[in-house]
């Protein structure tokens, strides 16, 4: 009964509803709060500005199913749902799991004025190229120089990466690490490659941080002060991040370079309800950590956190093409959106090249300024990268 | 029984041919199209304007002179038309081929050839 | 060797043993086209095991096949399953009803031989994808129905039919075989109304008069001797006699398959007490255990007494103590002491003070992997709260085990035992050991009442005896009823004071141990004696 | 206490209200969250349309394994199976269109038909638990599935197409682009209505196989089936193959799967290599319990009865869910606990239904035998 009458109230609300606003719509589809929550809050920033669509504002958000890859279909309607509006005039996916692809297409055949944004596709990247207006991803390949150059910038002598075969069997890993070890003979810096349990594996995640806890001070004694250290996993960030801040060694930036993640766990962060999408506070509260545990010009990250900045960049771009104040492919106009909401923090962006060596310029590669806690911006977005390292088949002779 | 075991192979036969035939008139072929230089023995033919390309009646779009473009055609037989154009009109005039693609083959054509009515105006590979 | 011709099964020198027991013994059994034979016999008598080996039932040749020859026809013959049987034509229909309650009579009567239409798929994926000719069917199912002389609607579902009409499914779907030429009906009448039984055994007649020869296994003599031609006997693996109806009497028959008596009796005792206080009185009781069906029995027993239940298998003599133990629901009016008591309630009824040792000792009784002297306990505990130690008024409760190892020694002394020591697991004991455990559980209750199903099934002889004498034995000393039902009439007879004997799932007389032993035989067959009239209403 | 009396139970209105509860609480379930939703009619009517055309297929290759009492047939997944590798190897070949359809079929056909017959084997051996095994079965084939298609194609099958390879050379990637036969079945025959897609030859397909299905009820085969699945041991005494019969429907509903999850992925467009079969199961069962049928009865009406109220809470629950509680996770969670909660509760109220069955059928003979008994 109370089900009933708690349901007869929203259909009321509803109904009281006036009608939208707001010009044109744009829909945000992100991951739950138990898969990501920064993207999440990119979308809720977007709403804070724009409003909801439900209160006659703009954007309109839901949150992607929490088993993407057996669930499809609900993916592929959540998306196809937004061309019945005829006010949509966007739609962004980030991170776009199975199936965007697919509900990319069904919008383009009922709706060919959408604009269709992914951000870090999970299907192939090449065929949601196909089908989206705007791809947008993590640029590992620079990176792979850039993390060096930074280590450099910090005063390394060695570079340490951990990883695992798992990882190492994906492409664009495997091939940052060439990237990484051709940089280093160039710089000439020591290239370590140590390996670590798979989180995945038997051990688990906790097997496995606590296998880098017991490591890494025996790394930074073996390779020195001056070691540089570099993890591709996620959940190995934490217990690295811990021991570098402790017992020395440098840390550029992390695989997934958010500032929420690792730091606040490694070095004991309280975040509160006023910090959730506040970046700058949230750095604030992780250099005031990373100075105490006397860590400072040691370790960075990026100031924003990626998704949260795709998110909201992507949506903030879409916005402006709409409005006719930007171009779709314009690479300064991307920047621009994404500066928006990170705020000092430099971008810059480059075209992905698929494996036939053809140029897709709907598909962007992205990557911002690495931050250092204690030191500030180590300005790595105005690099110019040599175009060697964008060569296929780096480290294979 | 022995008629079941006829009626039994004669469809087992039947769907492995189905099956062949299948494969042929669904395989894709890659067909790139080059609107470059290319010689030919002793002649060369050089590219010199803008086309717009159809593969079985498929706009594959505009190559520009130097460019390069590839179509994904379906089945065995298949038509080519270029057309000229000149500062985004089209000049009307057309000009059409006709190959047949085997299996696993693909094709790199090439404009100028066309144009100039090359004998060796496609060059088929596996 | 002219007489021989006309026969149309003869069974030769058939002789077959279980691992070693004899269970046929050199039977000899002809039968004629068109002849209706009678086949009676105790339980274990040998019929079941004959008519497998007649239906090459697999258990026949998994355990080492027979000695002898069938011939069948004209030909020897050697089934190797049912269905080869069924091939040869001969038919069965069984006791126990076997179609599916879903489908129609059509369906059910041309159960697995339905007349198939044509189909092209059929010749890649073989006959299976033929179309059932529905009319065709139809037509069978009628004519076979004809034969039997019924109103039976064959759209109907069986399920919904009157109980009654289902047997004749059966038997019409053995005559619709064409090839039938022998026709065994296994207990075909038990579940029919005696105008129904007599439809049966008409449409059974009419059968035979087309020259399809019938094998009769019933329990019910009258039928018998109304409707064979010939009652052959069988009793402990060996044809006892062959009699034909109209030179005989029920009494005759009887004597043949339960046996002459040696000594006048067998009851070990020196006197039958008078006792007059009845104890537990039974009024129409109703009971659905399978294959021990009771069908508004009544009875009573006295205070102190032994009372016996003896009866074929399947009749419902085990059924009785089952239904009022609560573990098969039951119906019908039970007086304990002048108290009803509530049927369907194991427990209630445990705590009146009525005990039940089950015939299923291994299943039911005993938990075997648990130690002895948890199992002799362990309903003790459950139902009296003994051996409990109770803290705070009965909020903590745990168990004494000083006290179930003093009670369990005791009784391991008492009942003899033979085990290493208390904590013994009761797997490791013996058939006889685990019996007299069953027992010793159940005395720990201290019960006014006890029901013994088949206290000495499955136990070796000298185990046997001890057995009885632990029940006479208590009964002697601590005043408590016993209600015995086994299948040994001697059993019953040696320590019983009053013993009933169940027929199809009631009560068809009441007998003193002292009676002649043909007596308990032919109330075992339903012929209705003087003395059911008297005892049972 | 004293008599556990189920008479009521026989009252008419109540036993259609037991049989087919699970349909009725979706309907009011349904009948609340579609004003909640918010959605369009129309993008509502063209997901429904789009899911029964897509969901339909793999449904009915659950109804052939009931009828022969095997229960709800979790070993379909294997049928799914077969159908992709039947799809790697087309997109391999690069053979699209309808023909690459056709082909995709073709292959996977003889491999449906040996994982079926294995599938049968294994269910043989565990009569009375085939759901839970089937369920089982296919977590341990979904195992070797993964094995082959990550180790063996590449490596042992000659894989060449280097848009489905793994980089590493050998092993297929995670997510393989199926546009060459996206949507050719369902655009075959054009046909819109406003702005509604009709996919009519999918629809066709369907209704094939709904007449198939009547019809091979009608056969031998199937009355030998509809048999075992009553009664496996009269069916054995009356001469029927019982193991056989059993394995024969596990091996044609394995193979209807492997067609239905074709059917599937052609309308989805991409194939998630190493998952898009793990759900299939539990979410086809669901959907059938949803539309009325139980474990041991389900006919072609409750297969699209299940699709349409099924895929209608699919389709409304996660906004339903946003709408009511400000969050879309909740209605997420909610749809997963409710197609899981389904296949639990039908369970729990068949077995139920059951027990009172078998009450009546035994007070039933009981009366009879004292009416004729009390004369």
């Amino acid at each position: 009964m109370k089900k009933l009458l708690l349901s007869l109230l929203f259909i009321v609300l509803f109904a009281s509803i006036t009608l939208a606003d707001a010009p044109f719509h744009i829909g945000i589809m992100t991951g739950t709060v138990s898969q990501q929550e920064d993207e999440l809050r990119g979308a809720e920033r977007l709403i804070e500005e724009y409003g909801r669509v439900s209160d006659g504002g703009m954007i309109s958000h839901v949150t992607s199913p929490d088993n993407p890859d057996a669930e499809i279909e609900t993916t592929i309607s959540q998306i196809t749902a937004w061309a019945d509006d005829p006010l949509m005039k966007a739609i962004v996916v980030q991170t776009s799991i199975s199936g965007t692809t697919e509900g990319f297409r069904r919008v383009r055949e009922l709706r060919p004025d959408i604009l269709l944004f992914a951000g870090s596709p999970q299907e192939d990247p090449a065929m949601i190229a196909g089908v989206a207006d705007l791809v947008m991803q993590n640029d590992n390949i620079s990176r792979g120089y850039l993390l060096i150059l930074g280590a450099k910038k910090l005063g390394a002598d060695t570079f340490v990466h951990i990883s695992f075969p798992r990882h190492m069997s994906y492409e664009l890993l495997s091939r940052r690490r060439d990237i990484m070890m051709e940089t280093c003979k160039d710089f000439g810096i020591e290239f370590v490659n140590l390996g670590a349990p798979d989180p995945r594996s038997d051990v688990g995640v906790a097997g496995a941080q606590q296998y880098l806890l017991e490591k890494v001070p025996a790394w930074i004694e073996e390779y020195g002060q001056k070691a540089a250290f570099f993890t591709t996993n996620d959940a190995l960030e934490e217990p690295l991040i811990r021991q570098v801040a402790t017992f020395g060694g440098l840390y550029v930036e992390g695989d997934y370079a958010s500032p929420t993640m690792g730091y606040p766990g490694a070095l004991g962060v309280k975040f509160e309800e006023a910090d959730k999408g506040n970046w700058p506070n949230i750095v604030k509260k992780v250099e005031e950590k990373v100075i105490e545990a006397g860590a400072a010009g040691r370790m960075g990250c990026w100031a924003f956190s990626y998704p949260y900045c795709i998110a909201a960049g992507l949506g903030e771009h879409a916005k402006r093409i709409i409005e006719g104040k930007s171009e779709l492919l314009d690479k300064t106009d991307i920047i621009d959106a994404l500066g928006v909401y990170s705020p000092g923090a430099g971008w810059n962006a480059s075209y992905y090249i698929d494996a036939d060596d053809v140029v897709r310029k709907n598909f962007m590669l992205v990557y911002q300024d690495t931050y250092i806690f204690g030191r500030g911006y180590l300005n790595q977005t105005s690099e110019v990268i040599p175009e060697k390292y964008y060569d296929k088949n780096i480290g294979k002779k | 029984m022995r008629k079941q075991i006829i009626i039994r192979t004669a469809l087992v036969t039947a769907l492995i041919l189905i099956g062949i035939f299948l494969y042929v008139i669904g395989k894709e072929h890659k067909v790139v199209i080059d609107n470059r230089d290319i010689s030919i023995g002793d002649i060369t033919y050089s590219a010199s304007t803008t086309y717009v390309v159809w593969v079985d009646n498929q706009e594959i779009g505009v190559i520009k002179k130097g460019e390069r473009n590839a179509a994904i055609v379906t089945g065995v037989s298949h038509k080519i038309v270029v057309e000229e154009i000149k500062s985004n009109v089209l000049t009307g005039e057309k000009h059409e081929k006709r190959f047949r693609l085997k299996t696993n083959e693909s094709a790199t054509v090439n404009i100028p050839a066309i144009i100039n009515n090359a004998n060796e105006w496609i060059d088929k590979t596996n | 060797m002219e007489s021989k011709e006309k026969y149309l099964l003869r069974m030769e020198h058939v002789s077959k043993d279980f691992y070693g027991t004899k269970v046929l013994k050199n039977i000899n059994i002809s039968v004629k086209s068109g002849e209706i034979i009678g086949l009676v016999g105790e339980n274990g008598a040998g019929k079941s095991t004959l008519m497998n080996i007649l239906f090459g039932n697999p258990i026949i040749h998994e355990t080492g096949g027979f000695e002898g020859k069938i011939i069948f026809d004209g030909k020897e013959v050697n089934f190797a399953s049912p269905f080869d049987a069924i091939n040869a034509g001969i038919g069965m229909v069984h006791q126990e009803f076997i179609f599916i309650p879903g489908f129609t009579a059509i369906e059910n009567i041309l159960l697995n031989k339905e007349p198939t239409r044509y189909s092209f798929f059929s010749e890649i994926f073989g006959d299976k994808l033929n179309v059932l000719n529905r009319e065709e069917m139809k037509k069978r199912a009628i004519e076979a129905i004809k034969i039997l002389g019924i109103e039976l609607n064959p759209e109907i579902i069986v399920k919904e039919m009157p109980v009654g009409h289902k047997q004749f499914i059966e038997i019409a779907r053995e005559i619709d075989r064409k090839l039938l030429k022998l026709l065994v009906l296994d207990e075909p009448t038990a579940v029919l109304t005696e105008s129904e039984a007599d439809i049966a055994m008409k449409a059974i007649k009419k059968l035979a008069a087309k020259g399809v020869s019938v094998i009769f296994i019933s329990h019910r003599l009258q039928e018998i001797l109304d409707s064979c031609d010939r009652i052959i006997v069988l009793k402990d693996g060996s044809v006892q006699k062959e009699l034909i109806p109209s030179d005989t009497n029920p009494r005759e028959v009887a004597e043949y398959m339960i046996g002459h008596e040696l000594t006048k009796s067998i009851w070990k005792s020196k006197e039958i007490r008078k006792i007059s206080e009845t104890i537990l009185e039974v009024n129409n009781l109703w009971v659905d255990m399978p294959g021990e069906q009771v069908n508004g029995a009544s009875f009573k027993v006295n205070k102190g007494e032994i009372f016996g239940i003896g009866g074929l298998t399947g009749q419902g003599k085990l059924g009785i103590a089952n239904g009022i133990m609560g573990l098969h629901p039951a119906e019908g009016e039970v007086k304990f002491k002048g108290k009803p008591i509530f049927l369907n309630n194991s427990k209630y009824v445990l705590e009146q003070g009525i005990a039940f040792v089950s015939e299923d000792r291994r299943g039911l009784g005993l938990i075997l992997d648990q130690p002895i002297f948890k199992n002799i306990t362990f309903t003790a505990m459950q139902i009296k709260d003994m051996f409990l130690k109770s803290l705070l008024g009965g909020l903590i409760k745990w168990s004494d085990d000083k006290a179930m190892f003093k009670i369990t020694r005791e009784y391991i002394d008492a009942l003899q035992i033979k085990c290493e020591s208390e904590k013994q697991l009761v797997r490791e004991l013996s058939g006889g050991n685990q019996q007299k455990l069953c027992m010793a559980k159940v005395f720990v209750l201290q019960p006014e009442l006890i029901f013994v199903s088949e206290p000495t099934r499955g136990i070796d002889v000298g185990a046997k005896s001890l057995v009885l004498d632990t029940l006479c034995e208590y009964n002697r000393k601590y005043g408590i009823t016993i209600i015995m039902a086994s299948s040994e009439l001697v059993e019953l007879r040696a320590i019983c004071e009053r013993i009933a004997i169940v027929d199809e799932g009631r009560i068809s007389g009441i007998l003193p141990p002292t009676a002649e032993l043909v007596e308990f035989g032919l109330l075992m067959l339903g012929i209705k004696s003087k003395k059911r009239e008297t005892i049972g209403k | 206490m004293r008599k556990k009396s189920l008479t009521k139970t026989m009252n008419p209105s109540v036993l259609f209200l037991i049989n087919y509860a699970v349909p009725i609480i979706f309907i009011i379930l349904i009948a609340f969250a579609i004003p909640l939703s918010g959605l369009s009619g129309l993008y509502f009517i063209r997901e429904l349309m789009i899911r029964l055309s897509r969901n339909s297929f793999l449904i009915l290759a659950l109804l052939i394994p009931v009828m022969a009492g095997m229960g709800m047939n979790f070993s379909i997944v294997l049928g799914a199976m077969a159908g992709e590798i039947g799809l790697i190897f087309i997109t391999d070949w690069q053979i699209v269109g309808i023909s690459g359809m056709l082909l995709a079929i073709l292959i996977s056909t003889p491999i449906a038909v040996l994982l079926g017959y294995f599938a049968g084997i294994v269910l043989n051996r565990a009569k009375g638990r085939e759901m839970v095994t089937g369920f089982m079965l296919a977590f341990f084939m979904n195992g070797i599935y993964q094995l082959f298609v990550l180790f063996g194609m590449g490596n042992i099958i000659p894989i060449s197409n280097s848009s489905i390879l793994l980089p590493r050379g050998y092993g297929i990637r995670n997510t393989i682009n199926l546009l060459g036969i996206r949507q050719v079945l369902d655009k075959l025959i054009p046909l819109k209505i406003g702005d509604i897609l009709i996919p009519v030859a999918t629809f066709l397909v369907i209704a094939t196989l709904c007449v198939f299905i009547t019809w091979f009820r009608k056969t031998k085969l199937g009355q030998d089936m509809r048999t075992v699945g009553q009664d496996n041991e009269v069916a054995r005494v009356s001469g029927i193959n019982v193991e056989n019969t059993r394995v024969l429907s596990i091996v044609i509903s394995t193979v209807l799967a492997c067609y239905g999850q074709i059917l599937f992925l052609q309308n989805i467009g991409t194939m998630n290599t190493y998952q898009s079969h793990e759900q299939v199961g539990v979410f086809a069962i669901a959907a059938l319990l949803v539309g009325g049928a139980s474990v041991a009865k389900a006919n072609i009406p409750n297969v699209f009865i299940g699709v349409i109220l099924f895929h209608t809470m699919f389709v409304v629950a996660p906004r339903a869910g946003k709408a009511l509680m400000g969050q879309a996770q909740l209605g997420e969670y909610f749809r997963v606990f409710v197609s899981y909660g389904v296949i639990a509760f039908s369970l729990a109220l068949y077995a139920w239904r059951k027990r009172v069955e078998k009450e009546n059928e035994r007070k039933k003979i009981m009366n009879y035998r004292k009416s004729i008994l009390a004369k």
